[in-house]
């Protein structure tokens, strides 16, 4: 184990290090979505490949502030999927998550970031077709609205402090 | 007016004070304009407590702040006073709400507010380095800076808050101190005139006005200190390593992400009482942020923080009809 | 920490579409990865073996499989780690074959998705922690969710087993649908004389407790360990006294009760015993019709009873027993054969369902056995039976095939004939779905022996021409228009999903399709386990079936439990929330929003307020987790530190 | 002969702009566009007007000490077969430029005295700051703008004490005397501005002269390292002095002499680097064990170690020199406006008593 947290972040020299396409992060419950993505798979549903999935339990684990950190830090895309609402693996976990995330879908574009970039839906594990189109459109989407430049790295003045280093 | 009022806070101060542990109000800080927290114990004190426009800080996070006092009353212990305006009210019912605090634990000296002065902006008028005497006559602010007497009218220069007040009067006190104020504002539209002024801004503008903004944060925390309900405190995540949010650089996107972070954990929670900008000493429109979250919640969510005792936060519960995107 | 990352080929199904070589050479580089490679089949047992080897080899503490979804294999890999000494928990997998290499064909592009989820992946991992399972006690007694057919299959094998069992039923008796049925297809054997006995024995089984005309208030808890609310509905008949002799049912002047049993072709009283065979044989007065309950002067029963059973103060109440599982068998309903109202269903008297038809036949229906139209009593002599009255129809919502129509039709028929030799049956189908054994063989008898006229179309209208009703469809085989003079028609309605599904489970936490029926686990694979742990699906509830295929579902569920009880405590779960005391601000929003009621108060030295998590009772949805501002509790398994560490994969 | 110069108030600008190709150049000025906010030390452009007339909200400490440095880069490397970490590449080469402050304050340059006792004369010496403070230059005001809540005289300096400045900058009404006091600070006026008349150096003098006559601050620091050891465990004393305190970080980040910091590494995957940080002692990780045991829980023994550190610990560790340059920012930045020159005042006060 390593002794220090989840490391961050902005490369010093503020660049970003990607330069070979977009990338759109998805957080899909287990029970739905993300089954939802393997039927799809093993239906073969063609889909863009810019979507990476980080799995969680359930949508009512995802805390805005993991969409936050990804926009700002410069993800192209937040795509959210769980259960459809009253189908809860949970029972509930879906109902938390939608106030919250709907409530940070419309926060986000006060603080100067395209709310577009931020897509939460339903898809269940039966409905690879809809979790075909689901990706397909939010991936277009994205391509549309081109990178993420996220906020600007360096700050205006305390940056220019030499670093002293090269 | 403003004699009286004080005459009257000092003999209900002297009446309560036996039965009471202390009582938190405002006294005059060693310059001659800004008040400061006192805290007083003993009636040799009490002549220190004032009132009026100056007393801008909101009192009530002392309840609930380290060295915290017990939410619970111990066995014996005694209440303890505190002066609360109509905003800072509100932040004592959000309290009350999550259980930080019992009804019984506080005196409530309930003060009717016109508005509280935002000596920044008096500092835009008049030079402030040298005042020798500020006081209030009716609705004037009358300041010496020693060379000359300046007259502003108040309404000018009362904090940014205050012109979208619409809860004046304390909700919850036990005694009340001077008449009703007016409230400034009755309607979400007129309270939340800032917020919209931003929203009327292209996306790209608005960025760019938060990364200026935000690129003076000093990350020095004291609008999170200086928040009644930032009630983590010492265990907040945007210093602990344990998980790890935040690094400790001081680029754009760490400080966006601290006032996100700030932000959302006060979504359905913030009272609107703008110490969090009020403590800011690099002047950034902090409470902004919040006001814009607290409009979404009063929208969407028909919910505003620090009303009712009774009501649960909207993001700690929910309606299975809620509508969605 | 030393990671092993291991990239399967899967045959040409990864590698075929990602360049896994490049993606095993390349994980070498990541950090604390010590050991890459890819194998064509990782999860044969060769390559099993392949990954404990490398453990024991290089010391590996972590390992990463990339291959096909963690729902396929996690399980199978997490053991193979486990044998070879590593904590299953220290163990990631990316899906590099449902996510990446079956839905994309840019080899270069999913190469580099491959990459980023093995970085992902590997990422997480080292944040990984051992976890371990703490063991619960299981409570070897069942529920039965519905008296029907498959609950009573259910009950019985369980009983038998030795298990404990607790039957609800909302209805004041079991036996279901098919209680109500004459005979079944494609035997043609009487319905209650092969569902009687059984019934007979769950009443007498001294294993299962009974809890008829009653209801599912709440369930609480988690497998091995749930508690039911049960709220037993007002009979006003204290059924502890009430011997089923029938003197109030007789007595009762109220005669114009709704006779639910015969599907309302009678009238019953107020005070009823549904059926003689009815089990349990208890009278309950239904509070709709009752004189007394309304306020009129009456009490006739209360008088007559011999045994003072009658209680007109009776209220619901709560009884509540603990369970270690579930079966749901709460059946089906059927579709309402109004909505077609070209039929004239509900309109015409003697345009009825399949299932009123049933009672008609039946000798303890309403007019003992012999066919006759409810209009005027009249014997019909011309029969029209129309199928798919609600199924494979996407206007009225029903696209689906209720798989027992075409059959329960046919052998309506057959009875007809048999009871009226001289009657003519006519029967309007889309397609004859005849699949089970022997199915086939029976329609067509109808059709040969019998002399029933298959005419394959739609019907487009009925209406009355004098006592009698004009049937108008299309012969789609001869492309004519038919119309055919009817005594008496037959709809046959489909199959629905119980009414209250939803709200049930939604009380049970298992989720239901888009009509209404409950979600098996896996179509194939687990067919009668639902998503939640220790609740079991067992008859129509889950879809559309025919008895057959219901008994063996209950006899199925009936196996899952007894393999569940054979064991006396179970594993829980350790990807549970987890209180970091030193953080927790007690601030109580976790148990505020838990929706299990997994967290509590704890008080430490002083006085001093913690939450604490219930380990057993946590289900690990992380609500809590989301919620807690200073992120004192953090779901193990689904840390903030893990999440974080896959995001800042992609964020760099 | 000192090199001195006039600037003509209309010509600052391009006296600026010609000495910013020198050497770097940082000015003093506002951080918002709004004439009474907040300000702080920026790289000079051309056009941007330095703020003279009152003093900033953030003091120069960064340019010696900034918020955030890099101390070093790391970079593990593996071996490509066997996939172990073979070696460990670090890098910490630095490059530092010449840097002048021009427009800094007397306060400012008296709180190097404390930063250099503590980075530079040993025991310890940190070669980033040595570095830093070898090649940063300071041009210094004389100051005629002190407030209500300036006390630099009582902590030894002085409106126009010049310790440690490389230039003296006096404001005329009608611009600007600038004067070498280092030879090196000369050759940089070399070609600048216009040279000073009679009239104007006497003036100027007449400023310098005033100004250091100038008591500001009535605080009297004597002995309060001793009277602080006696107030140490007076646990009523410091709750009357520290209810107010919010225990936010800002009296520390905008005080010229809080020197404290954290170090930090910060890596991904193989490649990571150290960085050096403020700290603030008014924050609970400060000194936050390892074990959960936290010596300063409240802000009460927090607020204590701040004012003990600069009147009590500094002065006695460190032959007399205070850890406080009497710039006042504390006060004026503080949200509950507690005064520390109220708490030491009070740490002699009626001392006996108890």
């Amino acid at each position: 184990m390593t002794d220090e947290g989840p490391r961050s972040i902005a490369p010093a020299d503020g660049t970003a290090a990607d330069t070979q396409g977009i990338k759109i992060v998805g957080f899909l419950c287990n029970w739905c979505s993300y089954g939802g993505a393997d039927t799809a798979g093993v239906c073969r549903f063609k889909q863009p490949t810019d979507l990476r999935v980080v799995r969680i339990p359930c949508t009512g684990r995802m805390d805005p502030l993991f969409i936050a950190k990804s926009l700002i830090y410069g993800v192209d895309g937040v795509l959210v999927s769980g259960c459809h609402p009253r189908d809860c693996h949970y029972a509930v976990g879906n109902f938390y998550a939608r106030r919250r995330m709907e409530a940070f879908k419309a926060f986000l574009p006060f603080m100067g970031i395209d709310t577009r970039r931020f897509k939460y839906t339903w898809v269940s594990a039966s409905e690879g077709q809809q979790w075909q189109k689901v990706v397909t459109e939010f991936s277009e989407q994205i391509h549309e609205l081109g990178p993420n430049p996220g906020v600007r790295r360096q700050t205006g003045e305390n940056s220019k402090v030499s670093t002293g280093l090269r | 007016m403003l004699e009286t009022d004080r005459n009257q806070l000092h003999k209900l101060v002297e009446e309560a004070l036996p039965e009471l542990d202390m009582v938190i109000g405002w006294g005059q800080s060693t310059d001659s304009f800004q008040t400061t927290p006192v805290f007083v114990r003993d009636a040799k004190q009490i002549s220190q407590l004032t009132l009026g426009p100056f007393c801008s800080q909101n009192l009530t996070g002392y309840l609930v702040k380290p060295p915290a006092l017990d939410a619970a009353p111990k066995e014996g212990a005694k209440p303890i006073g505190i002066c609360v305006k109509g905003c800072d009210s509100r932040s004592l019912v959000a309290l009350i709400q999550e259980k930080f605090l019992t009804r019984e634990r506080v005196r409530i000296f309930g003060i009717p507010c016109r508005g509280t002065v935002d000596w920044n902006k008096v500092g835009k008028l008049v030079d402030l380095s040298n005042v020798k005497s500020a006081t209030v006559e009716e609705d004037v602010l009358v300041v010496d800076d020693s060379q000359t007497t300046h007259r502003i009218k108040l309404e000018e220069v009362l904090a940014r808050k205050c012109y979208g007040c619409r809860y004046p009067n304390p909700l919850i006190q036990d005694v009340t101190i001077g008449e009703p104020a007016t409230p400034r504002s009755t309607s979400i539209e007129s309270s939340y005139r800032d917020v919209d002024r931003l929203d009327a801004k292209p996306l790209e503008e608005r960025l760019d006005f938060w990364q200026s903004e935000l690129d003076r944060c000093i990350r020095c925390y004291a609008c999170r200190n200086a928040c009644p309900l930032c009630v983590c405190q010492d265990k907040c995540i945007i210093e602990s390593r344990e998980p790890r949010w935040l690094t400790q650089r001081v680029g754009i996107p760490e400080k966006f992400l601290f006032h996100f972070i700030h932000a959302m954990h006060l979504a359905g929670r913030c009272t609107g009482c703008g110490e969090c900008e009020r403590a800011c000493p690099m002047d950034i429109p902090v409470t902004l942020i919040k006001e814009k979250l607290n409009k979404i919640m009063e929208e969407r969510l028909g919910y505003s923080a620090g009303l009712d005792v009774e009501a649960v936060p909207p993001l700690l519960t929910f309606n299975p009809g809620d509508t969605e995107i | 920490m030393r990671i092993g990352v291991f990239v399967c080929s899967c045959g040409t199904n990864i590698a075929g579409t990602v360049d896994t070589k490049r993606v095993a050479s390349e994980a070498l580089s990541f950090a604390d990865v010590v050991y890459a490679t890819n194998y064509m089949y990782t999860c044969s047992e060769p390559g099993q073996q392949e990954i404990q080897k490398a453990i024991t080899e290089h010391g590996l503490q972590g390992v990463v499989v990339a291959a096909c979804s963690p729902r396929m294999h996690e399980p199978t890999f997490r053991r193979a780690v486990e044998k070879a000494g590593l904590n299953r928990y220290m163990f990631e997998m990316a899906n590099i074959r449902e996510h990446v290499s079956w839905i994309g064909t840019d080899k270069e592009a999913n190469t580099r998705k491959a990459l980023d989820l093995v970085r992902m992946a590997v990422a997480k991992l080292r944040f990984n922690a051992p976890l371990f399972s703490s063991k619960a006690p299981v409570n070897k007694r069942l529920l039965v969710i519905g008296g029907g057919v498959a609950g009573i299959q259910a009950a019985l094998d369980c009983a038998e087993g030795g298990m404990d069992v607790v039957m609800v039923e909302r209805k004041q008796y079991i036996g279901g649908k098919m209680a109500k049925l004459d005979k079944t297809f494609p035997t043609i054997d009487c319905s209650s004389c092969i569902l009687g006995p059984k019934m007979v024995d769950v009443s007498q089984n001294e294993k299962i407790t009974l809890y008829a005309a009653s209801q599912i208030e709440s369930i609480n808890g988690y497998i091995g360990n749930f508690t039911v609310d049960i709220r037993k509905k007002a009979t006003y008949v204290n059924w502890d006294a009430c011997t089923g002799c029938g003197a109030c049912v007789e007595k009762c002047p109220s005669k114009k009760a709704e006779d639910y049993f015969n599907e309302g072709l009678g009238q019953a009283r107020a005070i009823n015993i549904p059926f003689p065979q009815a089990i349990p044989k208890k009278a309950a007065i239904d509070a709709q019709f009752c004189r007394q309950l309304n306020g009129k002067k009456c009490g006739v029963c209360a008088k007559i009873c011999p045994v003072k059973a009658i209680d007109f103060e009776m209220k619901d109440t709560i009884v509540t027993e603990k369970v270690g599982a579930i079966i749901v068998a709460t059946g089906y309903d059927l579709f309402d054969y109004s909505v077609y109202g070209e039929y004239g269903g509900g309109r015409y008297p003697d345009v009825i369902s399949g299932i009123q038809y049933e009672r008609i036949l039946s000798a303890s229906g309403p007019f003992g056995g012999h066919i006759r139209r409810p209009s005027d009593g009249r014997e019909p002599k011309d029969i029209v039976f129309i199928s798919c009255v609600g199924s494979r129809d996407a206007s009225v919502g029903r696209p689906y095939c209720s798989g027992i129509c075409c059959m329960y039709i046919a052998k309506q028929a057959i009875l007809t004939k048999d009871h009226m030799p001289e009657s003519n049956s006519y029967v309007f189908y889309m397609d004859i779905r005849s699949p089970g054994k022997n199915y086939d063989e029976f329609v067509r008898r109808a059709q040969e022996e019998y002399g029933v006229q298959y005419i394959r179309g739609r019907v487009g209208k009925i209406y009355q021409r004098g006592d009698r009703m004009v049937v108008q469809g299309a012969d789609t085989l001869l492309g004519v228009q038919v119309e055919v003079e009817a005594d008496l028609v037959v709809l046959a309605t489909g199959v629905e999903s119980s009414s209250g599904a939803g709200e049930l489970a939604e009380k049970l936490r298992i989720s239901y399709d888009q009509y209404g029926f409950y979600m098996e686990s896996h179509p194939k694979l687990r067919p009668v386990e639902t998503n939640t742990a220790g609740v079991y699906l067992a008859g129509a509830c889950q879809g559309p079936k025919d008895i057959p295929s219901s008994v063996a579902q209950g006899s199925a569920a009936a196996s899952k439990v007894q393999s569940l009880f054979a064991h006396d405590t179970i594993e829980t779960n350790p990807q549970v929330a987890l209180v970091n005391e030193r953080n927790c601000i007690a601030c109580g929003k976790c148990i505020q929003v838990c929706p299990f009621g997994a967290i509590q108060w704890k008080e430490l030295r002083g006085g001093i307020k913690k939450a604490e998590v219930l380990q057993t009772v946590c289900q690990g949805c992380g609500v809590c987790n989301a919620t807690c501002p200073p992120k004192a509790i953090q779901l193990q398994h689904a840390t903030d530190n893990q999440i974080l560490a896959e995001v800042n994969e992609l964020c760099a | 002969m000192a090199v001195k110069i006039f600037i003509a108030t209309d010509q600052l600008d391009s006296v600026l702009e010609k000495l910013a190709t020198k050497i770097d150049l940082w000015i003093p000025a506002l951080l918002k566009e709004d004439k009474s906010g907040p300000t702080g030390f920026i790289p000079y452009e051309p056009g941007k007007s330095p703020v003279f007339e009152r003093q900033t909200t953030l003091p120069t400490k960064k340019l010696l000490l900034p918020q955030v440095e890099t101390l070093l880069r790391f970079e593990y490397k593996k071996d490509p077969e066997g996939g172990s970490t073979s070696s460990i590449v670090v890098d910490d080469a630095r490059q530092v430029r010449p840097t002048l402050v021009f427009g800094a304050r007397s306060c400012d340059v008296r709180a190097l005295i404390t930063m250099d006792r503590v980075f530079s004369q040993g025991p310890y010496v940190d070669p980033y700051y040595v570095e830093r403070r070898k090649n940063t230059f300071f041009a210094t005001l004389v100051c005629e703008q002190n407030d209500s809540k300036c006390f630099c005289s009582s902590v030894g300096g002085g409106p126009a004490d010049m310790e440690g400045s490389h230039l003296k900058i006096v404001k005329l009404d009608e611009g600007y005397v600038v004067e070498a006091l280092t030879k090196e600070a000369g050759s940089l006026l070399e070609g600048l501005g216009e040279a000073v008349d009679k009239a104007k150096d006497t003036k100027a003098g007449k400023i310098v002269k005033e100004a250091s006559k100038r008591i500001v601050g009535d605080l009297d620091t004597k002995g309060c390292a001793e009277a602080f050891r006696n107030r140490f465990a007076q646990n009523d004393f410091w709750v009357q002095m520290v209810s107010q305190c919010l225990s936010c970080g800002v009296c520390t980040y905008v005080c010229p002499t809080c020197y404290c910091f954290t170090i930090t590494d910060e890596t991904q995957n193989l490649k990571g680097e150290r960085m050096r940080s403020w700290d603030s002692c008014m924050f609970s990780q400060y000194t936050l064990e390892a074990s959960g045991h936290n010596p300063r829980p409240t802000k009460l023994e927090r607020y204590r170690n701040r004012v003990g550190h600069k009147f009590s610990y500094i002065p006695e560790k460190y032959e007399g020199i205070l850890g406080c340059c009497g710039c006042g920012r504390c006060i004026r930045s503080c949200p509950v406006t507690i005064d520390i020159r109220q708490v030491v005042g009070n740490l002699k006060e009626n001392s006996n008593e108890q």
